[in-house]
């Protein structure tokens, strides 16, 4: 098991997923992408069980040495985060596999010619993201991790003007800050270069002294990645960019993409930066964090389009996210890290799945107003009821993921008498109730006497996919132990380095 | 001042150009050549902060311009596309900003 | 006692639910008329059982039931009266609709009057107690009239009152006791300190409200003329006797000398005697009448129960006495109420030997009432006299003999004024004859105080027979008859203009007046109270929310989307408190 | 892995799993989902039996599985968890055959019948629960259970009261989380003992434990709906009366009050609890919700609104017996948790008669009812005559060991607030009764049931009757060794092993 290349089969399999698609006609483009995400999720798992049973894995891309080379590293928490990529990404694949196949049902020729190809540019655009963004969970090197954030950043904002319509503005703003961010990243990585002389991650963080250097570096990094992240003043180009994308791709981005930026910031305040350099800036997060969950969920409740509403719950649960920055460090072991970590891949089940759902009966009721929808509860029960078990978890209710991290944020916020984070932790879950349980109202209101909305036939993928992600967001409640044992392995968060197995 | 550190300084100059440019600027080439004047003056502080190593300039710095700049490009033929089909669609050549948050 | 027979003593008690089960499947005429064979077990369990007591190990707390003199007296009277009542009922009664209704009522109470005479412990006592107590309200509230109702509030409101008393007595004497079995109860009631005195005082205005003594005496005036004829007799009878038993069981009579409980109980129960015969005259209905005149044979028990708790040594002649009297009174005054109904009836059927039987059968318990010789009434009067002529009855026994004489002379004046009454209401009734089955439970009734005494296996003694044993002696009980006879006649003959002025000024229930004002006052206050919180509670809250909610506006005021109505979850005032609360737990921790 | 593992685990499976099969079942598959109903509520009293058995003879039934590093979740049954199970199975298995009965010719049955099975397992996982963070886990999935039933009717009103419902629900649960998480922080993590797990704790950490207590019994308070916070329950009276029966008179409610037992006696320990007087600030909240609510009962014309208020006073009675301290009033505290039960959905499901046959919902409407629907009213009046406790039924047994109780532990107060609610409780109940037997109706019906030969449909008609008769039997043999009085005596025996506590009594 050691000697197998698994690291590099995780990225390497999606990329020849997605070259395969695109060199057959555009009639096979959904046969062979289910396929090459199907290929690509075994791979990941595979990778995940190896690292699970036999500890942390390291890689030489061609055989070259640390300073020159690109090194490859996969240890608790990657495995963790490859693994949520693989569950949601190939759901969502199988989502998509349907939801873009009942678009072209509609009569003209034209039309669907449109939708063929846009089913196509879908699985080659996304098959490329998924490499990515293993990419990313995998590299050790500074400068790698800029590469393949670039690819993940560019892939995303082709997802999203796929949708075509309004979607392009939404696009174009995204665009603009992906470059934007990037290019931030690349500064800072460009002063600990010039700082530190090597680009490998953990060796970087050796050497790296606290200075004015650092700071700077740190400071350009957290923006450019912060922007990325949408943290909370810098969130005003996820709300359109999600919400007017395709069901599909909104779910791949508010699960996935904003989830990588997030395990980058967590690499460098682990591994490169120094704590003196990295606490003061921590602390600035957990308070925009704190602020965001508020922000988010206060306009989220303000919103009359669905997507709207789960693309601003976004912004509020990232919040979340930014509160391990602040509590992370200060508190004894890793109960910070873990739930922030823990917090991601339940966040990601469960937007994926309110997404999926969101999509769903957008689909069926053909316009996305929440106000219209009273009394569509009986005929969408699949659905709704998904987006329930995904708001669960969203709320922090047991038995879900979110109740299992939010017990740990409050657990770590309490050992450190943190009592303005605990309060938010458990205002965000109650407003996070507010917004979702005034969608499920709708699935019990009963129809109006004088008719209730047409609902047009959808395909019963689409609700029972969006029913699995919900249930892995409440299974991950249930079986809590498996995953944050997986956590622990290579001691991500590990105190000092000294005892980490480093490279 | 030893010339690299001019370099890294120029680039400084470029990179706040650049982010002027896209923030403020409306129209959309406009900002997208901002973005380019950014990343040009990123890699030219990569370049003038390259260590001297004794047998003659470091080599990773280069690598890692020569890789920036093909991303730069594929960004900005990404960036050209999408300008291409708003302004077919909208028939506007900006995007504007909607709600404050 | 082995278990078989506390068993089949239980059984026996609460046969008669077997009657309420039978009348509300439908059949409740024949339920009433085979009266008497719900009440044959009790009475059979009289000489089976005889005098013992044994716990039934399952039921209620430990609950033991058994039988003793006193209530194998109380059993004997009220099965009777039960009965008869019943058999009469079955006859008198028309109205078809209310009877299933009145059948399972009746039979309710008649279950609860047994269990509650055959309970030795507390729980078991009580709970026939209020079996008895709300089965009778179906019994007062039958007529569905608004006096009835009235009448079926105050009697509610009192016998409430009255549970509430003796639950918290009860509890006060278990805390003490530490047992339900009601030997040691009135043991441990027998010392002055603790709460003992309190108990003590609940317990005797609990029973004291169900045997009529004077200030909680107003439900009885009220009810009796609501409830039909068989219920307000057994009303009378037995139900009141209750209270009396209650009396003797949880008081610790004989036990030890109760100074405060003795003298208010004389004083009641001589207030009692002299002013409900009073206001008695002044009634126009025979049931009312009839029902002060039971307020003021009740004050007599009283009297009794107070002289035996003033001086413990005096317990066991008096325990006998009010045994004597109890079962007296309860067949009078059985007979009397039935003759309210059946001797118009009788009367009125044009032949003379009829009306000859009438007059007889209604002038009998009249006169054994007033204590006229070879009657259970003298037997009663003399054992009144006798245990107030106790050696040391510390009681002016010149004033006591003065007294029990012008008693006589008041309940003679009272039952002159009722026979007065019935015979001039005879001429209205236009309603049909007497059936043969009421007249025979009449008849049973109205003799009863001639042979009840003597079949009873009471010890009395001789000297209580004197009323026939000499002439003077008989002369003596005979002189007070006749001169009521004699004023009777002279008031009728003058068409009594003093008494008609008189009548119906005091309207019947005579403190009730007051009371219901008071309550009513009491009552709005309450309400208002109740109201004053709920307007002041929930505007304030109203306030708070509208306040919130005028800020969130403001917010929202903004341009934006429109207003959303979840939005006000946040500007709930739930969520202000559940924050309060944790903020300041946290800054107390920090501090 | 014996069946002493996995015992606890099926009873809590066992209503679950049959509900989320009928969530798939299509609307008209009535046979199917009833079959489905049934089998699960008597297989659960099956294994529940058996677990009585084995627990009687002092085995030790526990299921523990980590859910995460340092807390597992434990199902403990012991004797109190026990006494809760019984009492929710059982009465699950009635209400549903009355909410068959009820539901007759509705919509959305099978997500009705779907979340009513999820809530009786919360419950019962509540019942089991060995350890804060088990109790609090079920705790707030019952929130989630009840939610989809209050707003079942589906109308605006319905919606309002839901909202209404989580606002009050949701803020209790996270409060409560939180609670524990901090109390866990602090004192580290422990189980459910019987003498109290913080015993020895309670020295260092005085005053944060303190706050916890109060916080805790807030937030419990919320589903005990004690006064400040008892809005939601007459609010949630707009729900179908099988929900108002089972849920809002006996689990949901008895949730707040058995934690609120639990938090007492297995946390805190009843010592530590007498000794910092958070018993006598118990009790005296207690004694004022008793008090509010019965008088807010006074004024209501609804007839579910009154029998609302009459659970917010009735439950306040547990939290008094177990404030007061002292065996005999915990006996009659525990003990009215299964009395208050049995009577609650007994008058429920008579309220539920008259508004499903006759459409009667207001008092003002039940005038002559009696003659209408005899055996309901019968039913009725029995559960207002034991609520307002009189002897021999079953509230009068608890209200007995209550009073009996607060004398023993030296607070003859609660005596007088006992006689006084127990007034209220006449004024309350006893107009209702009087209406419906002796006085004549003024209109017909507002809708006249098809009644065929009996008042009601059967289904309707013999649950309130079961219930009744067990109200009589529970009162009628309470010393007998089946009875709950004396299952209780065995739970208190355990709490209070010191013999010369007082306990001889009974």
């Amino acid at each position: 098991m050691r000697g197998l290349p698994l690291i590099s089969a995780s990225i390497w399999v999606p990329l020849l997923g997605a070259l395969f698609v695109s060199l057959w006609p555009r009639r096979y483009a959904a046969r062979c992408g289910i396929g090459a995400s199907i290929a690509s999720a075994a791979a990941a798992l595979l990778l995940v069980v190896a690292v699970a049973l036999s500890g942390p894995r390291r890689e030489r891309l061609g055989g070259w040495g640390a300073p020159a080379g690109i090194e490859l590293w996969i240890d608790g928490f990657s495995a963790l985060m490859i693994a949520m990529t693989a569950v949601v990404g190939g759901v969502v694949s199988v989502y998509a596999l349907a939801y873009f196949r009942a678009k072209d049902s509609s009569g003209d020729p034209q039309r669907q010619e449109v939708e063929g190809r846009r089913e196509a540019y879908f699985w080659r655009i996304w098959l490329l993201v998924w490499a990515a963004i293993n990419g990313v969970f995998a590299s050790a090197d500074l400068f790698n991790l800029y590469v393949t954030l670039e690819v993940v950043g560019l892939g995303a904002v082709s997802l999203v003007a796929l949708a075509g319509g309004r979607a392009l503005p939404a696009a174009m703003r995204y665009l603009f800050v992906t470059l934007s961010g990037s290019l931030l990243y690349l500064l800072g990585v460009v002063l600990i270069y010039s700082e530190v002389g090597t680009l490998a991650l953990f060796q970087a963080g050796e050497s790296l002294i606290a200075g004015t250097l650092a700071q700077a570096a740190l400071v350009v990094m957290v923006v450019g990645l912060a922007l990325k992240t949408a943290l909370f003043p810098l969130h005003f180009w996820l709300p359109p960019a999600h919400a007017d994308a395709p069901a599909a791709v909104s779910a791949l981005l508010s699960a996935l993409v904003i989830k990588v930026t997030f395990y980058i910031l967590v690499r460098l305040w682990v591994v490169v930066f120094p704590a003196s350099v990295s606490q003061p800036v921590g602390e600035a997060l957990m308070l925009l964090g704190l602020i965001a969950v508020i922000w988010g969920s206060w306009r989220a409740l303000r919103q009359q389009r669905l997507k709207m509403l789960v693309a601003y719950s976004t912004v509020a649960q990232v919040g979340y996210l930014f509160l391990v920055f602040g509590l992370g460090p200060r508190a004894d072991g890793s109960a910070g890290w873990q739930a922030g970590a823990y917090f991601a891949i339940s966040h990601a089940c469960a937007k994926g799945a309110m997404f999926l759902a969101a999509g769903a009966i957008a689909r069926a009721v053909g316009h996305d107003q929440i106000e219209e929808m009273r009394g569509v509860g009986a005929r969408l029960a699949l659905p709704f009821f998904a987006f329930g078990l995904g708001g669960i978890s969203l709320m922090g209710l047991p038995p879900s993921g979110g109740y299992v991290s939010k017990w740990l944020f409050i657990t770590s916020a309490a050992a450190t008498g943190d009592v303005i984070v605990v309060i938010a932790v458990a205002l965000g879950g109650l407003l996070a109730a507010a917004y979702v349980f005034r969608v499920l109202a709708l699935a019990f209101e009963r129809a109006p006497r004088e008719g209730a909305p047409s609902l047009r036939p959808i395909p019963a993928t689409l609700g029972w996919s969006a029913l699995v992600l919900g249930a892995v967001a409440v299974a991950l409640g249930l079986a809590a132990g498996a995953p944050l044992a997986l956590l622990e392995v290579g001691l991500p968060f590990g105190q000092s380095l000294a005892e980490g197995v480093t490279p | 001042m030893i010339p690299s550190q001019i370099y890294v300084i120029a680039g400084a100059g470029l990179v706040s150009v650049g982010v002027f440019a896209w923030v403020v600027r409306r129209h959309l080439v406009r900002r997208m050549m901002g973005v380019n004047i950014l990343s040009t003056g990123v890699f030219m502080m990569l370049i003038g902060g390259a260590r001297r190593v004794e047998g003659g300039p470091d080599g990773v710095p280069q690598a890692m311009v020569l890789t920036g700049i093909v991303v730069a490009v594929s960004a900005t033929a990404l960036g050209l596309a999408l300008i291409q089909r708003i302004y077919d669609q909208r028939g506007e050549r900006s995007v504007e900003e909607r709600g404050p948050m | 006692m082995e278990s078989i027979a506390v068993v089949g003593l239980v059984v026996a008690l609460a046969f008669p639910l077997l009657g309420a089960l039978l009348s509300a499947l439908g059949r409740p005429r024949l339920a009433l008329m085979v009266g008497p064979l719900w009440a044959a077990p009790a009475l059979a369990s009289l000489g089976v059982v005889g005098e013992q007591s044994g716990r039934v190990p399952t039921m209620l707390m430990e609950a033991r039931f058994g039988l003793d003199v006193t209530s194998m007296a109380f059993l004997a009277v009220c099965a009777v009266v039960w009965a008869m009542a019943s058999v009469y009922a079955a006859a008198t009664m028309r109205d078809e609709g209310g009877l299933r209704r009145f059948g399972v009522f009746f039979f309710g109470a008649m279950a609860g009057n047994f269990v509650l005479i055959g309970a030795m412990d507390m729980i078991s006592f009580m709970s026939g107690f209020a079996l008895m107590s709300y089965a009778a309200y179906g019994l007062v509230a039958h007529a569905m009239s608004v006096s009835a109702w009235r009448a079926g509030r105050v009697y509610l409101a009192l016998t409430v009152a009255a549970e509430l008393a003796l639950w918290a007595g009860a509890v006060l004497a278990w805390s003490m006791a530490d047992t339900w079995e009601l030997a040691e109860i009135r043991h441990a009631l027998a010392t002055s300190e603790g709460v003992a005195p309190l108990a003590i005082a609940l317990i005797f205005g609990a029973f004291g409200v169900k045997a009529g003594l004077v200030p909680l005496h107003i439900w009885l005036p009220l009810a009796h003329p609501a409830a039909p004829t068989a219920a307000s007799a057994v009303l009378s009878a037995a139900m009141i006797k209750a209270g009396v038993l209650g009396w003797l069981r949880f008081l610790p009579l004989g036990e030890i000398e109760l100074p405060t409980l003795g003298a208010s109980a004389v004083m009641l129960g001589a207030l009692g005697t002299f002013g409900a015969v009073v206001v008695g005259l002044l009634q126009r209905k025979p049931k009312t009448i009839l029902a002060y005149s039971s307020v003021s044979q009740m004050g007599y028990v009283a009297l009794l129960i107070g002289i035996a708790a003033r001086w413990p040594s005096t317990y066991p002649t008096a325990l006998l006495a009010i045994v004597v009297f109890v079962v007296h009174h309860g067949l009078a005054k059985g007979a009397l109420f039935l003759s309210v109904d059946a001797a118009p009836r009788l009367a009125f059927s044009g032949s003379t030997r009829r009306t000859f039987i009438s007059s007889v059968m209604v002038l009998l318990p009249a006169v054994a009432l007033c204590g006229a010789p070879l009657t259970s009434g003298a037997l009663a009067k003399y054992a009144l006299k006798s245990v107030s002529h106790l050696e040391h009855v510390r009681l002016p026994t010149a004033l006591l003999d003065v007294w029990l004489v012008a008693g006589a002379l008041a309940t003679g004046v009272l039952m002159a004024r009722f026979l007065i009454v019935v015979w001039r209401a005879r001429a209205a009734r236009d309603t049909e004859t007497l059936p043969g089955a009421g007249l025979v439970a009449w008849a049973i009734l109205a003799t009863g105080s001639l042979w009840a005494l003597a079949i009873l296996p009471l010890a009395i003694p001789s000297k209580w027979f004197g009323s026939i044993q000499t002439l003077t002696a008989v002369w003596s009980a005979l002189w007070p008859l006749v001169v009521v006879a004699a004023v009777a006649w002279i008031v009728t003959g003058t068409s009594g203009t003093v008494l008609h002025r008189g009548v119906g000024r005091v309207a019947p229930g005579d403190l009730l007046g007051p009371a219901v004002v008071l309550s009513l006052v009491l009552l709005r206050g309450s309400n208002r109270f109740s109201a004053f919180l709920e307007r002041h509670w929930t505007r304030g809250l109203a306030r708070l929310n509208d306040r919130a909610e005028r800020i969130a506006l403001r917010i929202k005021a903004a341009p934006g989307a429109r207003y959303q109505l979840w939005a006000r979850w946040l500007s709930g005032e739930w969520l202000a408190l559940a924050l309060a609360l944790i903020f300041a737990a946290a800054i107390w921790l920090n501090v | 892995m014996s069946v002493l593992f996995w015992l606890p685990l099926a009873v809590v499976l066992s209503s679950m799993v049959p509900g989320l099969a009928i969530f798939l079942l299509r609307e008209d598959q009535v046979v199917a989902r009833t079959a489905l109903n049934l089998l699960g509520a008597l297989t659960k009293l099956a294994l529940i039996a058996a677990m009585v058995f084995g627990v009687y003879r002092g085995q030790i039934y526990e299921t523990r599985f980590p859910l995460m590093p340092g807390f597992d979740l434990v199902l403990h049954a012991s004797a109190l968890p026990m006494l809760f199970v019984v009492l929710s199975a059982v009465l699950w298995l009635i209400t549903t055959i009355y909410a068959i009965g009820y539901l007759e010719r509705s919509p959305g049955r099978s997500r009705f019948f779907g979340f009513f099975s999820v809530c009786v397992s919360a419950t019962t996982g509540i019942a089991l629960s060995g350890n804060l963070f088990t109790f609090v886990l079920f705790y707030e999935l019952l929130t989630l259970a009840t939610y989809p039933l209050v707003v079942h009717r589906g109308t605006r009103e319905a919606l309002r009261a839901g909202k209404i419902y989580l606002a009050y629900t949701l803020t209790g649960g996270t409060a409560l989380m939180v609670a524990v998480v901090w109390m866990h922080t602090v004192v580290g993590p422990f189980d459910f003992t019987e003498g109290g797990a913080l015993a020895a704790h309670y020295e260092d950490h005085h005053q944060a434990l303190i706050i916890l207590f109060w916080v805790m019994v807030a937030s419990l308070g919320v589903k005990a709906a004690l006064v400040p916070l008892h809005g939601w329950l007459p609010v949630a009276m707009v729900a179908p009366a099988p929900v108002s029966a089972l849920l809002h008179a006996v689990a949901v409610v008895k949730a707040g009050a058995y934690g609120i037992v639990r938090l007492v006696y297995d946390v805190y320990g009843i010592t530590f609890v007498r000794e910092l007087g958070l018993g006598t600030g118990l009790a005296i909240w207690a004694s004022i919700t008793i008090l509010y609510a019965s008088l807010r009962a006074l004024s209501q014309d609804k007839l579910k609104r009154m029998l609302a208020y009459s659970t917010v006073s009735q439950v306040a009675y547990i939290i008094l017996g177990v404030g007061l301290g002292g065996p005999l009033a915990s006996v009659g505290g525990i003990v009215h948790l299964v009395h208050q039960g049995v009577m609650k959905i007994t008058l429920f499901f008579c309220a539920g008669n008259l508004a499903e046959t006759l459409g009667v919902h207001r008092i003002s409407q039940t005038r002559g009812v009696a003659r209408r629907m005899p055996w309901t009213m019968a039913a009725f009046t029995i559960g207002a005559l034991g609520m307002i406790g009189v002897p021999p039924l079953a509230g009068f047994i608890s209200k007995w060991t209550l009073g009996t109780g607060a004398m023993a532990s030296g607070s003859p107060w609660a005596l007088a607030v006992l006689a006084a609610s127990s007034a209220l409780n006449a004024a309350y109940f006893l107009p209702v009764v009087f209406r419906a037997y002796f006085q004549e109706p003024l209109r017909p019906w507002p809708r006249e049931g098809d009644a065929g030969r009996l008042e009601t449909h059967l289904s309707l008609l013999v649950p309130p009757v079961i219930t009744a008769l067990l109200v009589i039997a529970m009162g009628l043999w309470a010393s007998s060794t089946a009875s709950p009085l004396s299952w209780v005596e065995l739970i208190v025996t355990r709490i209070y092993p010191d013999p010369e506590s007082g306990i001889g009594g009974l």
